[in-house]
């Protein structure tokens, strides 16, 4: 139907994969650092765990509950993160930011990799929120 | 047939079902937080705007004197309408969470001390709540809930050996936003009488959709929105009786609420402009009139019937899909028109998104009761609410376009 | 000529002008009390309600989005019609009352007390004095006037010998309702925080007829309302330095103004919101935008010297009619666009009456400012007051008519 | 003037005549029962004494400042209390609010002599209550 032809713009089949397959979904036991957020408006709610060594994330634990995106958003930031340089994440982060409330110029959106996968919530303001309640416990998670 | 009201003739007097959204015609399921607007409503506010506005009261101009007596005029509407004793028991204000606060300042804030209780449900809207939890902690006094039973409803014997002498306020839905379910608001007023409690009645859901008379009620307050009934946003109503009224403070202080003041000091006005400080919602006053004309000329008998007859087919239809849970009482004859409902494998929010785009609009999220949605297990919740323009045909897309979307989501 | 507003063209945008009073058109000179509307502002409300009705935030469905991407719209148009720093600091009310209510409840109520001073003006409306009158008895605080000089106009030299350190706050009317001299808000305000005291500025009158920069008057608060400035009735607005507001209590509680709540607690949303307790008054916000939209498209510099022009010519007419008195300064230098005027001969309320006969509306009584009044050794007054579809020929007919009826009263 | 035609219905000579030399205009030295009353909205302020001998009003005294209604109906009530007897005078009271605001039968109209001339008023609701404020002021004497 077509119907879903728009809804696929947001709910693109790699979202509804890692909506029903999250990645780092488990809880870690020395975390170095971890954070709870939630939208209490809508009830979504992310945990976030993480190892740092040297300034990279070694380890990444996830949970939560909420909608498709917010949900797919945390588990792909995971596989983002993982592996990577703090500093280039939190480059990354305001990227994935500018592409959903801005205007993120063409030639930086290869950078974002299987992020651009989201670009089709920006069709729907109202839930760029939920993409992005992951990503700023994130950015919380690193300067405080 | 002729007994019961016509959706299809209705949806022709409310402009708004002449847009579609995404191309599809607008199903309005999200009445429980406002509901549409008939021609006529939105021409009162025209043909005041065109015609008479001006400031009310003491303009002895032609264009004040109109302005005044419509304004008046719609009072004496809102006072037939709830069957009032006194067109002094009528107060304006913004909205139902307004009303609650005026009761909450002006009258809790002096009569409750430390020590005093008063009790709500746990199904308040979050304007029932709030307030009570401000002033009971300002005072001293103890917030309590009114038990449940095992169905979760109202226990009003287990209540009644909760309340006593010390008991001072029961404030408490009479149709909850979240289940629909109606409280008994009967048993209620006598206990709460008993012990010599006054009780507010949250009105929001029920005066739009149901025949209400408070004198037969007894209730003490009663609060209300004009935009739950066919009316504009920004204009709600307080009715409290009289003689209650006459020992309350006004609330808030200005023009129109005075008789006479000095630089030193001031004199109330007469009821019920008492509390009605500064330049009145004139024009909504006035459109608030014209819905309630509407409604009466449905009568409310029939619009309570025909939501009671949708929420029966809503609930007969949504037991054929299995990943649905039905929040609260699936009693039809224990609710009004409101449905709240969980899918198992999809969140509220993506379920709303994806209805939208079948031009379904259903409302999704906490609803103003989030202690309520928690309380059962969930963060979010999704809600069907029904009014006289709905019909079954509605509801069948509704429950349609859901098994589409499980398609969607979860078989992909 | 270009650069005037042309108040035949501006009268065709008004519908009302189309109607006849007793058989004559309408002179409307009764707008401080409140305007008339232009056909946008009234389409925006039928617009609303015919295309985008729908209860704002958190809905997901397309009406509740399109609803409040145009209530958050009209807000910005408000920040910058007054250009506040930021959207935050746009609270919206039901009027210039409840603005300064909200105030003296969450802001003076906490912060004033035992042997506190605050000020206001001899000049000010009920709803500027009334919540004072009360808040100060409330909290044990002294009410105090700032001095007036020879002519009646504020005395900031009397008044800095007056405040002192133990002063928290001024609030002060940007013009008066009754004389519509201006008040010397930049020297008040320098003085007011030279002794760390706050000002609070009533611009009910001042909002709608003049360019206002909130950031250059660097007030702490101001109050206006939108149906005295083309809007419709029903919705207000207080400016408030995020700072301030940001340490201010909630005033009113319920949906909308929390985050987040348990049975037993409730934290708050963000500013604005935290401010707005239950369903906003969405269409009158946002037609509040429509009006400012048509003011700006004139120009708030066109629309004051058009009311300065205005005022200037009618008091040159008005000294021809030898019973009139002019209540406060003949200067029009000082004033915005009111006139108020006692005949030596006629009452008020006779001239009122006999001028509605001829189509020509004022007010008269006490204009809610009682004590000012009377100072005049008055109990009542006549006023004219202008705006932009006002011109001199309306002027003309008045002072035509007022002779007119002088003959009928006093010869006859 | 035309205008004036629709006037002339509420101020008649009469009225214009009790505003301009009001009747019983003066202060009395040892009144047996005086009242003031005023309506703070219009500020129409109205000051009544009386001496009471067996039942009659005996002398009376007027004084006030308001609209022409106000003080011509102070005026045309003070001749109609003069000399008579109260309760034919609160009688007097209820036809004459009856005029006023609600319907007054054509027969007993006689009896209201030249109260009459206030008729007019009833089709300027917003003045009723100037036209009533002495009479209400009387009652309230009487009746405390
Ligand atoms: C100077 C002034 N302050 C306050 C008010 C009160 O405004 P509102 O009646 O809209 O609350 C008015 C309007 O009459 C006014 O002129
Ligand atoms: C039961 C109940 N109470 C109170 C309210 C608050 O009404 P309003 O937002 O009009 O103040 C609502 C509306 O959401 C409601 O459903």
């Amino acid at each position: 139907m077509n119907e879903f032809s728009e809804l696929d713009e947001m709910y693109r089949e790699v979202i509804l994969d890692h909506y029903h397959s999250p990645r780092n979904n488990k809880s870690l036991d020395n975390p170095t650092k971890e954070i709870e957020s939630n939208n209490p408006f809508c009830g979504d709610e992310i945990k976030l765990q993480v190892k740092i060594q040297d300034g990279i994330v070694t380890e990444i634990g996830l949970s939560g509950r909420g909608c498709a995106i917010s949900q797919a958003s945390a588990s792909l930031m995971g596989e983002a993160l993982l592996k990577n340089n703090i500093n280039d994440s939190l480059k990354l982060y305001k990227d994935f930011r500018e592409l959903l409330t801005g205007n993120l110029p063409e030639d930086q959106m290869d950078d974002l990799g299987d992020l651009i996968a989201l670009e089709g919530v920006k069709k729907f303001p109202i839930r760029v929120k939920c993409a992005l309640l992951s990503w700023s416990a994130f950015n919380d998670l690193i300067e405080v | 047939m002729n007994n019961n009201l016509d959706p299809m003739n209705i949806k022709n007097d409310f402009p708004i079902f002449k847009r579609t959204i995404n191309g599809y015609p607008l199903i309005y399921l999200d009445n429980a937080a406002t509901t549409q607007k008939p021609q006529s409503v939105i021409d009162s506010l025209s043909s005041y705007y065109r015609n008479s506005n001006a400031n009310v009261f003491r303009g002895v101009h032609t264009l004040s004197i109109e302005a005044t007596d419509l304004y008046d005029l719609a009072r004496q509407k809102v006072q037939k309408f709830i069957n009032a004793k006194n067109f002094q028991e009528i107060i304006y204000t913004r909205n139902t969470s307004e009303s609650i606060n005026l009761v909450a300042y002006s009258w809790a804030l002096k009569n409750l001390t430390k020590g005093d209780k008063m009790f709500i449900s746990p199904f308040e809207h979050h304007s029932n709540l709030v307030p009570w939890q401000q002033i009971c902690r300002k005072v001293g006094a103890q917030l309590l809930y009114i038990p449940l039973d095992d169905s979760g409803a109202i226990d009003c014997d287990k209540f009644s050996s909760l309340i006593d002498q010390n008991t001072k306020l029961i404030s408490v839905t009479h149709m909850s936003n979240v289940l629909g379910e109606i409280s008994p608001i009967k048993d209620l007023t006598e206990l709460a009488h008993r012990f010599g409690a006054l009780i507010m009645i949250d009105g929001a859901q029920s005066v739009p959709h149901m025949p209400i008379d408070v004198q037969e009620m007894n209730c003490d307050f009663l609060a209300f929105s004009s935009h739950k009934m066919l009316g504009p946003t920004g204009i709600g109503v307080l009715y409290a009786k009289k003689e209650i009224l006459e020992i309350m403070d006004p609330f808030l202080f200005g023009g129109d609420m005075i008789s006479e003041v000095t630089y030193e000091d001031a004199k109330w006005n007469d009821l019920p402009y008492k509390f009605e400080a500064g330049t009145p919602n004139i024009a909504d006053a006035i459109a608030t009139g014209t819905a309630i004309d509407y409604l009466q000329n449905i009568g409310m008998e029939k619009v309570f019937d025909h939501e009671i007859n949708l929420v029966s087919y809503a609930l007969e239809k949504f037991s054929s899909l299995e990943n649905i849970d039905i929040l609260g009482s699936q009693d039809p004859s224990l609710k009004g028109g409101v449905i709240s409902f969980n899918h198992k494998f999809i969140h509220p929010h993506d379920l709303g998104t994806a209805l939208d785009r079948f031009g379904i609009a259903i409302r999704t999220g906490h609803h103003c009761a989030m202690p309520l949605i928690r309380s059962f297990g969930l963060v979010a919740a999704s809600r069907a609410s029904f009014y006289i323009y709905n019909d079954n045909e509605d509801i069948d897309k509704l429950i349609d376009s859901i098994s589409d979307i499980e398609d969607y989501f979860i078989n992909e």
